[in-house]
This record gives structure tokens, C-alpha cells and sequence, in this order.
């Protein structure tokens, strides 16, 4: 009952996609999974625009609290991880690209270019936060800045006059680390795509799960562009 | 699979054998039939604390628990009934075992999706349950901080039950929107679609848009309870009643996703029972997206007295007058659907005139709550517990046993005993107005909620209420039976007991794996009764 | 719009990417520079307004929501509209009892 | 139905804006009731009358009537306008702050509430104010949301921690009416009452200047403390088997060798009991929970402390 469409990779062995039975056909499917994809996307827009809410209100509510917090944010590392979230946009968007036109070895290359910069992503994150856990500079509670050094001085100077700067990095630490766990979600579906990509299931005709993976790491980065200036610039 | 043969006995429930082809379904209703079993236990459960908490209040002082426990009981008794049965129940339960059929679709969009959904509710709620090992929680479903922060029990394990509940409700909602905009049959118009589907895809939105609010909130809740991130925690600086924007920025929105599937159910049941096209199509079609729409700018009547500013309660006062105007518009619509109709009492008809009555009822002290002058002396007190249960239990509970006894031919291919149905209706209806109209009065009377114990003059009311109460028990144990017997040995239906007009009853009952054998085309409108 | 239309999936010439990654990457050196300059608040509308640009080159051409059925555009809009009002009501609150707090009501 | 008097089901009218919105109510009421007999009405009669008289009858295609829709949408909108600007002149006078009212601060924590005179004058539980005065309330609280409800003022308002909320009445008859805590604040929510005794402007200035406790002896000075602020979680009697009260009986206490959760024992005497009124968290007796008990330095003067101790000895 349903109709396959055989598609001509370019290495010989042709891979049949079968459309689900209930859809009608696989532009059918295409195009439910595309909404699909789109109104899950509503629900990520929602719940990370819950924090940014809380974080403008409290931004406007202890404007000095928050600017004492954001100079401990190294705004290199963040162009940094900026410019390598954009430039994975760009390489998942080629890999679409690539892929409409059966182009197999550069739909991988620019895979695997992504994968790449999203792991530069983590590993810079890493360095961030484990820099600033080392100092003692934690969410909420766990702001106790210890040993010595300027920044903890620095710290230590701030919680004397804001006692709640530990909220400030809580949100720093929730955004962020929101963030960061979907940028892991979307490696995890980057590699899930590489492994069939590898065993030809996609052609031109059949690249739904390219451009639903590709909406979602798009939507990744469009969350860290808002998230990059209000925490690392604007402070 | 065999599209050919089209053995007669062979339907959704036959097809397949064994437990795990139960688990690992991906027809929509078999996994309506699992949303039905879980929905009707955890509402046995909710409903047991429901008598506890009823029994308790039947004299003043100490009847048969203490004040923590009756503070746990109030908390689970709101939370299952909220998380666990009145939002799945009938967009999960109902809805996607009839929206598909409806609209001619062999299933839903995603499948998987949907069974994913129900895995998210079990899981929630064994999540949720575990915090009875922790002693409980004892904070309200409404989770308010600073008490859910600093009170030592499960509350932890309920929030997170409550977050992975969310995302059953997320996705259901989701799956919900793509199929009506993307598996309609071929001729159905939105304009020719069923109010049912009308009210289940208004629905879905509001599931898809508020949801996630609720559960960037309950994570920062527990983030609050872990780390004190000091968001809600008035000594770190931050704002209890931020906490109370947050939350009822979804739940008012929830109230709706509660009461839209009813208002749906009902459409169908009151056309249908009077055989006469429904009165105002486009009017109830535009009121479920109008309440949707609405529902999101009206949350602050929750927080009248909670320190919001004069200008703020002004301004949501008037946004919820506007959202009762089209709530108004169904209720008369429905009314004027029966004029010259030709009706007959069934169960279901029953149900769906209850439901009118109740939540008439329930909607006029709406109103009265949304009058801020008023409210002040209303707000968390009784008469607020009898406008919501008037709306729940009288709207979607009265709507859920309506659906149930009008889709039983459908889904299990069998009637329900009229007799004994009937009966059932009589004891819920009397039980519930015994039950919670002398709550109004108690609330008139300053008697605040969620009170462990009172002062004796409210005592003679709370007798007669907790009385109601067990009456509504009876009651719903006698639908329960009803119910089971239907399904075993029930009279044999035929695919339109009721000469319905709607696609689901061209199907045969119980319908077959891909629904309909020949793929229906829709030529005209769903209520054409000429 | 019941069963799928046309084999009409659009596909942007590599020129565009190209063109739009340069700009998205100019516009992350501009607003690193603009946060450099002390606007006062100014800063902020500035900051956002950037990222906004960026945000919607990514979205209509990486997402290719200019190409797209409408519907999608609709669901992104809605989304961002419903944020939108949480927060202003929750501003109203915030504004009427902290940052103004003349009288206590 | 004239319900100004203020008839049984609801409090009595104690405030002039308490007839102003038991006024509104009234006419919601009425109002509803007749939109309730309209529609259920229309319901029951369209049932009786439309019921089926044989099956496969034929009924008329009304689609629609666009006056009576536009009707039945108008009207309502027309009196829930009229309703909520009602509501809006009647929320503006509870929430329009005298300008030179009595003020008290109030201090709601959990499970009881406490008042603060301008006099420097701290009572538990009761205040007393003059009749025809205006009453400001500031209100905080030490630990969680509460929220001050007085029915026979029709006026509430939360009392949320970290914050100041405001409340004002003017009680325009004589006689003792009851507060209570409505925003849920934990197991003892339901006993977190009050009592205001609103009394004549002659008795309300001799209350406020006369000491509290003039011509008590000092065991009756500690009984009158304890009514006040111990009950709640103290008893006087021997603790039932498997009970896990809140905190230890005052029963016998006085003189007693107690076990403390660090092992160590100490004789319960004077200052005993006076470290664990004002820092309770010294020392915490076995199978307690520290933390639980709230300090009274400041709240309690030398005298009531006094008076504590010596109604403690008397307590076997």
C-alpha cells in the first residue's frame, strides 16, 4: 500500500525509504515531520524564554548585582563559542545542501565539521565552568569563594555588598547549562545522522531527519546568540 | 499487512495478541484504550483521597488523620486529579482514539510520539509517587514558594513527576496540531471538521504553549530545593510572587485545556441526542479558539490579593470578563441546539445536560470570582473550591463519563446498560450538588481552603458536603461496573447505534487496525441532519 | 493541504550561505565592539537588536522559513508573541512593586 | 432577599465597604440566578418538550440566527462590563489607603500571628482598636506566604516574606471578629487565627495605655504567655507512647534531669529555660529537630519571661 521511491545514491547500492502507511505519500510525511519539528521548536523557544524572562526581570531589579556578577564572564571565550555555533549553523545547513543534491562524502564532511565545533563548543564550556567551580564561584548556595587570588577577592568584595550575587550565577549556571545540554542532544542526533548517512539511507528524495536535526541545532544556536550578548556583554 | 482481506472479525483490539503487543502499540487506539486504564486508576486514587480528605472534615477537630497527613492527602488529591486525570483524560484518552477517525486519517502523525506520551505519564507518575517514601508532600498542587522550598519531604519527587508529565501533555499536543492540519481526509474543510476535533486542536495549542512555562518553572523549582538558586527564595533576594506569575501563567491556561475537550465532547453528544444539526457551528468553532487565544492574558485573578499591584488586578479583571463572553456563546448555543430537536435520554444525553447544568453554575460564580471587589473576600476560600469543582468535575468529569458511554459502541462494540447507567448519573448528579453547593455557602462564610480543621459553626454544611461526597463515591463505582460489564457482555452494536453523523461511525465498531477499509471523503458538514 | 504538494523543496545556491555566514559573523564582531562603548541602558536595546538581526537571518535563510510553508513562520511568531506577554504582565507586577514602589497599595 | 443586615450565610457586615460589596454580590447573584433559570430552564423545556416522539424524525436545518447570536454575545458582555466596573469602584476602596490611619504592624510566622503598637505595645493573637477609626495593618512575615483575612471586613491580603503588604478596614460597629490565615503556610494553616476586639475609642485608649498583665501574679502573667505563644506546639501533658510531637511537654519539666541530642544532660532551672526562650537553637533536647523553634529575644519582655518560668513550676 505504500509507495517506496528507490533513490539513486552515488555509490550503487539504492536504499528504499517507505513512507509510513498512514501518510500519503513520502512528501506528505516530509512535510508533517517538518511541522512537527517546528512546533516542537515552539516548545524549546518557550521554555528557554521562561529563564530569559526571570533573567531580564531580576537584571532590571539589581542592575548593579548583575554587572558585578558579569565581570567574571570572559567575553572572549564567548565571541569564541560564538563564532564556533555559527559556523556549525553553517556547516549543518551545507550538509542539506549537499544531501538534495546526492552528494554523499561532502554531506558527511560537513557533518562531521559540526560534530566538531560543537565539541570545540563543550570543551570551551568546560574550561569555563570548571574554571569558576574551581574558585568556589557556584549557583546560589554554593557561591563561596575560597583561596586566593584576585578574582576571589574581587568575589569575596562583591557578596559583601550584594549578599544575593549567588542568584546571578544561577542563572548563569541554568541558562548556560540548559543550553549546554542541548547542544549535547543535538551532537548525540548529529552522530545518530553521520551513522545513517554512512549506511545510505538518505538521497535526494529522502532527507527529513537531516532537516529536522538541522532545524533543532538551528534553534541551539539561535538560543546562544540572544544567550551570548545579555550575559557576556550587557552584564 | 493484508489490505485485502477484510475479515469481519478482525478489529484494532483482535488483531494483534499479548501483552507486549499491547505495550508496544502504534495504533492511536490502542494507546487510547492504555490513556483509559491509567486515567481511571489514578482517578480511583485521586478520588480516594478525595473521600479521606470528605470523611476528615465531617466534624470539627480530629476524625481520622492529623494535620499533616490531611495537608499530604490535599496535596495528592489536587496533584493526581490535575496532572493525572482531568489533563490527559480526554485529549488523551478520548482524543486519540476518536480525533483520527474523525478526520478520516488511518492515525495520528507521529506514532511513536503518541506512545511516547503515554511512557511520559507512567513514568511522571511513578516519579511522582516515590516521594510517598520521602513522607509525602504537603505544599498544595499549586507548589507556592517559600513553603515548597523549605518544607522537608518528597516535594522534590512530586515537582519532577509533575515535569515529566508535562511532556506527555507537550507531545500529545504536538502530535495533535500535525495530524489536523496534515492527515484531514480528502474534502474535509476546517469548516466541515467536528467540534470535537475544533475543541481538541484549541486544546493542543494551549498544551504546545503553556506547558513548557510549566516546566522551566518546576525545574527551577527543584533547582531552588537543590542549589538555592534564590530565584523564589524571598531570603536571597528573590520574589515568591514571580514564582506565582510563572505558575499560573500555565495552569490558568490548564483549566482550559481541562474544560475545551469537554465542551467538545458535549457538542457531539447534544447533536447528536437531538438529531438536529448543531446551533452556531462557526460560533463554537471561533469560541474554542477565542477562549484559547484569551486564556494566556488572564492569570492574574489567581493573584488578586497576592500583593500585585491596584492596575494589575484591574487589568486582568477585564481580560477574564472577555474570556467568559465566549464561553457564554457555546452554553447558549448548546441550549438552542436542542430547541425542535428530537431528543432522547441516553446515558450519554443525560451526561451532557449535567454537564450544561453544572457548568452553568460553575461559570456564572466564574464570573462572580473574576469581579475583583469580590474576589478579595473569596479568594482561597470554599467558594472557590465549590467554582472549580463545579467546573472540573461537573464540566470534564460529567463530559468523560458522556464520552465514554457514547464512544463504549465504538470502542469495545458493545452498549452500556441504559438502566444502570442511568442510575449511575442520578447518584453522581444529586452526590456532586449535595457536595459542593453547600460549599459556596461555606466559602460566603469565610471558610478559608485547605483547612484541617474548622470553627464549629461551619460544621453543620461540611457534614451534609462530606455526605454528597460519598454519594459521588457510590456513584462513580456503579459507572466503574457499568463500564467493566459493558465491555465483556455488553448488547452487540452495530457501527451507528446512535445515528451519529460524524466519519467514525462509518467505521465498523470495534473499527479495524487502519480504521476505515475504504479511505472516507468528506462531501459535506459534520451535523447534517436533514 | 491535506496530502503533499508538488516536489517543491527549495533549494538555496551556496552563494547565499556563503553570504549570510559573512554577515553573521561581521554582526558578532559589531556587537562585541558596540558592548565595548558605554551606551548606558542603551546597551541592552542595542545588544538585542543585533542579535535579533542575527536571529532572523539564521532563521529565514539557515531555516529557510522565507522559502517555507507560511505555517511555520506562524508557529515561530506565535511562540515568540505568547513570551512576550508573560513578560509584560510579569513587568507590570515587577515594576509596580519594586522599581516603583510609591505607594504600598 | 435583602441581605444588608447580613443574614446567616454570610459574616456580618462590620465595615461600610462590607455592605458596598455585599451589595455587588447580591446583585451578582440575582443576576446569575436568573441566566441560571434562563438557560437550565430553556434545557429542561426543550428536553420535555422536544423529547422524541418516534424514531428517525425529521428535525429542522437551524444553523444559525445572527440577532439572536448577536444577542445572546452582547448582553452578557454588557453585564459583565457593568460587573467588573462595580468591582473596580468597590477593589479601589479596599485598596485606597487612609492616609493618617491607626497603624499596627502585623507579623504573621508560622502558625501564629503577632502585632506591634505604635506604644511599643506587642500582643499575640488579639488586637484591640477603637470603632469607627481607620485601621492600617503593615504586615510582614518571618518564614512563608501568608495571608490576613478578616470575613466580616470582606478584606484579605497576602503577607508575603521579604516584603511589606498593607491592609486597611474601619470597623463601624462594636465586638470580636475573627481572622484567618488563607495562603496554605503548613500543618498548623488551620489554627493560625486571630481575634480583632473592636471596642469603644474610652476602653481601646485605657487597653493600650494599661499594661497588659496589671494586676496578674507572675504565674498567671507565664499562663497568659503560654495561651499565647507555647500552645502551639508545647503540651502541658505527659506525652502519649508513639506520639512524635513537635517539640518536648512542659509536663514536669521544671527540674528535670533532660537528655540533650549531643548525649550530654542538663538540669531544666531558671536559665535553662531562659537560653532556650531567647536561643532555642542551644540546645536541643534528643528526638527533637533544631531549627523548629523560633527565638523570642526581643518579642518577649523581662517580665513575661519571668512569668514563663514560674508557671513552668507549677505545671505537674
Amino acid at each position: 500500500m505504500s509507495t517506496a521511491n528507490t533513490s539513486a545514491s552515488s555509490d550503487g547500492k539504492s536504499h528504499v525509504h517507505h513512507h509510513a502507511h498512514h501518510f500519503d505519500s513520502a512528501e506528505h510525511e516530509y512535510n508533517a515531520a517538518k511541522f512537527g519539528t517546528w512546533t516542537f521548536l515552539v516548545t524549546e523557544i518557550l521554555m528557554f524564554g521562561g529563564l530569559f524572562v526571570g533573567y531580564i526581570l531580576y537584571h532590571e531589579r539589581f542592575p548593579e548585582m548583575f554587572k558585578a556578577g558579569a565581570t567574571f564572564l570572559d567575553w572572549k571565550m564567548g565571541a569564541l563559542n560564538t563564532i564556533v555555533l555559527l559556523f556549525s549553523s553553517l556547516t549543518m545547513a551545507l550538509s542539506i545542501y549537499y544531501m538534495q543534491h546526492d552528494n554523499k562524502k561532502m554531506t558527511l564532511i560537513n557533518l562531521y565539521v559540526t560534530l566538531a565545533c560543537a565539541c570545540i563548543f563543550m570543551v570551551v564550556k568546560y574550561f569555563e565552568y570548571t574554571h569558576k567551580l574551581h574558585l568556589g564561584i557556584g549557583p546560589g548556595n554554593y557561591f563561596q569563594p575560597h583561596g586566593h587570588g584576585e578574582e576571589v577577592q574581587r568575589a569575596l568584595g562583591f557578596l559583601k555588598d550584594y549578599p544575593n550575587i549567588g542568584m546571578y550565577f544561577s542563572f548563569y549556571f541554568c541558562m548556560t547549562g540548559l543550553h549546554g545540554s542541548h547542544v549535547l542532544i543535538g551532537m548525540g542526533l548529529i552522530i545518530w545522522l553521520i551513522r545513517r548517512t554512512h549506511r545510505n539511507e538518505f538521497s535526494s528524495k529522502y532527507y527529513t531527519a537531516i532537516e529536522c536535526v538541522g532545524l533543532f541545532w538551528h534553534l541551539v544556536d539561535l538560543i546562544w546568540i540572544y544567550l551570548f550578548p545579555l550575559l557576556y556583554l550587557v552584564g | 499487512m493484508a489490505s485485502g482481506a477484510h475479515d469481519p472479525n478482525l478489529n484494532y483490539l483482535n488483531w494483534e495478541k499479548g501483552l507486549w503487543s499491547w505495550l508496544t502499540t502504534l495504533d492511536h487506539k490502542r494507546i487510547g484504550i492504555m490513556y483509559m486504564i491509567s486515567v481511571m486508576c489514578f482517578f480511583a486514587l485521586g478520588g480516594t483521597f478525595a473521600m479521606l480528605i470528605r470523611w476528615e472534615l465531617f466534624s470539627v477537630g480530629k476524625t481520622i488523620m492529623d494535620a499533616k497527613q490531611y495537608n499530604q492527602a490535599m496535596t495528592f488529591h489536587g496533584a493526581i486529579m490535575v496532572f493525572m486525570v482531568i489533563i490527559p483524560g480526554i485529549p488523551a484518552f478520548l482524543g486519540n482514539f476518536i480525533m483520527p477517525m474523525q478526520i478520516g486519517a488511518k492515525d495520528v502523525a507521529f506514532p511513536r510520539l503518541n506512545l511516547a506520551s503515554w511512557y511520559c505519564l507512567m513514568a511522571g507518575a511513578a516519579v511522582a509517587f516515590i516521594s510517598l517514601i520521602y513522607n509525602g508532600a504537603d505544599t498544595g498542587w499549586t507548589f507556592y514558594t517559600p513553603y515548597s522550598i523549605t518544607t522537608q519531604n518528597g516535594t522534590i519527587w512530586l515537582v519532577t513527576g509533575a515535569f515529566i508529565i508535562g511532556f506527555s501533555s507537550i507531545l500529545t499536543g504536538l502530535n495533535f496540531i500535525v495530524t489536523v492540519h496534515k492527515l484531514r481526509a480528502p474534502g474535509m474543510s476546517f469548516w466541515r471538521m467536528p467540534l470535537f476535533v475544533w475543541a481538541l486542536y484549541s486544546t493542543a495549542i494551549l498544551q504546545v504553549l503553556a506547558t513548557p512555562v510549566l516546566a522551566i518553572t518546576l525545574a527551577l523549582l527543584v533547582a531552588e530545593r537543590l542549589l538555592g538558586v534564590g530565584i523564589f527564595d524571598p531570603k536571597l533576594g528573590g520574589d515568591p510572587v514571580l514564582f506565582q506569575h510563572f505558575f499560573w501563567f500555565y495552569s490558568h491556561p490548564a483549566v482550559y485545556i481541562m474544560i475545551l475537550p469537554a465542551m467538545g465532547v458535549v457538542s457531539e453528544l447534544i447533536a447528536t441526542f437531538s438529531q438536529k444539526t448543531i446551533f452556531g457551528y462557526k460560533a463554537i468553532a471561533l469560541s474554542s479558539i477565542g477562549i484559547a487565544a484569551v486564556s494566556f492574558f488572564v492569570w492574574g485573578h489567581h493573584m488578586f490579593v497576592s500583593g500585585q499591584s491596584e492596575f494589575a488586578g484591574i487589568l486582568f479583571s477585564f481580560i477574564t470578563m472577555l474570556v467568559g463572553v465566549p464561553t457564554a456563546i457555546k452554553t447558549f448555543n448548546w441550549v438552542a441546539t436542542m430547541y425542535k430537536g428530537s431528543i432522547r435520554f441516553d446515558s450519554p444525553m443525560l451526561y451532557a445536560m449535567g454537564f450544561i447544568f453544572l457548568f452553568t453554575i460553575g461559570g456564572v460564580t466564574g464570573i462572580m470570582l473574576a469581579v475583583v471587589g469580590v474576589d478579595v473576600h473569596f479568594h482561597d476560600t470554599y467558594f472557590v473550591v465549590a467554582h472549580f469543582h463545579y467546573v472540573m468535575v461537573g464540566g470534564t468529569l460529567m463530559a468523560i463519563m458522556g464520552g465514554i458511554y457514547y464512544w463504549m459502541p465504538k470502542m469495545f462494540g458493545r452498549m452500556v446498560n441504559e438502566t444502570w447507567a442511568r442510575i449511575s448519573f442520578v447518584l453522581v448528579f444529586v452526590g456532586f450538588n449535595v457536595t459542593f453547593f453547600p460549599q459556596f455557602i461555606l466559602g460566603a462564610m469565610g471558610m478559608p481552603r485547605r483547612y484541617y480543621d474548622y470553627l464549629p459553626e461551619y460544621e453543620s454544611l461540611n457534614r451534609i458536603s462530606s455526605m454528597g461526597a460519598w454519594t459521588i463515591g457510590v456513584g462513580f463505582l456503579v459507572a466503574l461496573g457499568v463500564i467493566l460489564h459493558a465491555i465483556k457482555r455488553g448488547k452487540i452494536a452495530g457501527p451507528n447505534p446512535w445515528n451519529a453523523k460524524t466519519l467514525e461511525w462509518t467505521a465498523p465498531s470495534p473499527p479495524p487496525h487502519e480504521n476505515f477499509h475504504v479511505q472516507p471523503v468528506v462531501t459535506a458538514g459534520p451535523y447534517e441532519y436533514r | 493541504m491535506a496530502s503533499g504538494g508538488a516536489h517543491d523543496h527549495h533549494i538555496i545556491p551556496l552563494k547565499i550561505y556563503f553570504r549570510v555566514i559573512a554577515i553573521l559573523m561581521f554582526l558578532t564582531v559589531v556587537t562585541v565592539a558596540a558592548s565595548r562603548v558605554d551606551f548606558g541602558v542603551m546597551n541592552t536595546v542595542i545588544a538585542m537588536l543585533i542579535a535579533s538581526v542575527k536571529a532572523g537571518l539564521v532563521l529565514a535563510f539557515f531555516m529557510h522559513l522565507k522559502y517555507d510553508d507560511k505555517m511555520y513562520t506562524v508557529a515561530f511568531g506565535t511562540s515568540v508573541f505568547f513570551l512576550l506577554v508573560l513578560y509584560f504582565f510579569a513587568w507590570v507586577d515587577f515594576y509596580t512593586r519594586f522599581i516603583h514602589t510609591g505607594i504600598v497599595q | 432577599m435583602s441581605m444588608a443586615t447580613g443574614s446567616k450565610f454570610m459574616p456580618p457586615q462590620a465595615t461600610e465597604i462590607a455592605k458596598s460589596v455585599d451589595s455587588l454580590y447580591e446583585f451578582l447573584l440575582i443576576v446569575s440566578f436568573i441566566s441560571c433559570v434562563l438557560v437550565i430552564g430553556g434545557l429542561i423545556y426543550f428536553a420535555i418538550v422536544h423529547r422524541r416522539k418516534h424514531e428517525g424524525e425529521k428535525t429542522p436545518y437551524i444553523a444559525h440566527n445572527t440577532t439572536l447570536e448577536f444577542l445572546w454575545s452582547f448582553i452578557p458582555f454588557v453585564i459583565f462590563m457593568v460587573v467588573f466596573v462595580w468591582g473596580w469602584v468597590v477593589y479601589h476602596q479596599l485598596r485606597h489607603m487612609p492616609e493618617n490611619g491607626l497603624e499596627i504592624g502585623v507579623q504573621g510566622q508560622k502558625w501564629d500571628w503577632t502585632f506591634i503598637y505604635k506604644s511599643g505595645r506587642k500582643t499575640a493573637g488579639e488586637i484591640y482598636v477603637p470603632v469607627n477609626q481607620d485601621v492600617k495593618l503593615l504586615m510582614t512575615s518571618a518564614d512563608v506566604i501568608h495571608s490576613f483575612y478578616i470575613p466580616a471586613f470582606r478584606t484579605k491580603q497576602d503577607v508575603v516574606p521579604g516584603r511589606y503588604s498593607a491592609l486597611w478596614f474601619n470597623a463601624n460597629r462594636e465586638g470580636t471578629f475573627q481572622v484567618f490565615c488563607t495562603e496554605y503556610c503548613g500543618d498548623k494553616h488551620s489554627a493560625m487565627a486571630a481575634k480583632i476586639h473592636v471596642v469603644s475609642r474610652e476602653k481601646y485608649e485605657d487597653w493600650v495605655q494599661t499594661d497588659a498583665y496589671k494586676g496578674l501574679s507572675s504565674v498567671e502573667i507565664g499562663a497568659k504567655v503560654y495561651g499565647q505563644r507555647c500552645i502551639a506546639c508545647h503540651s502541658l501533658t505527659p506525652t502519649p507512647e508513639g506520639a512524635n510531637p513537635i517539640a518536648p511537654s512542659y509536663y514536669g519539666l521544671f527540674g528535670k534531669q533532660e537528655k540533650l541530642d549531643d548525649g550530654s544532660t542538663v538540669l531544666v532551672d531558671e536559665n535553662y529555660v531562659r537560653e532556650s526562650i531567647l536561643n532555642p537553637n542551644a540546645k536541643i533536647v534528643a528526638g527533637y529537630k533544631k531549627g523548629i523553634m523560633p527565638t523570642f529575644a526581643g518579642q518577649l519582655s523581662e517580665e513575661e519571661v519571668m512569668g514563663l518560668i514560674d508557671y513552668l513550676k507549677t505545671v505537674k
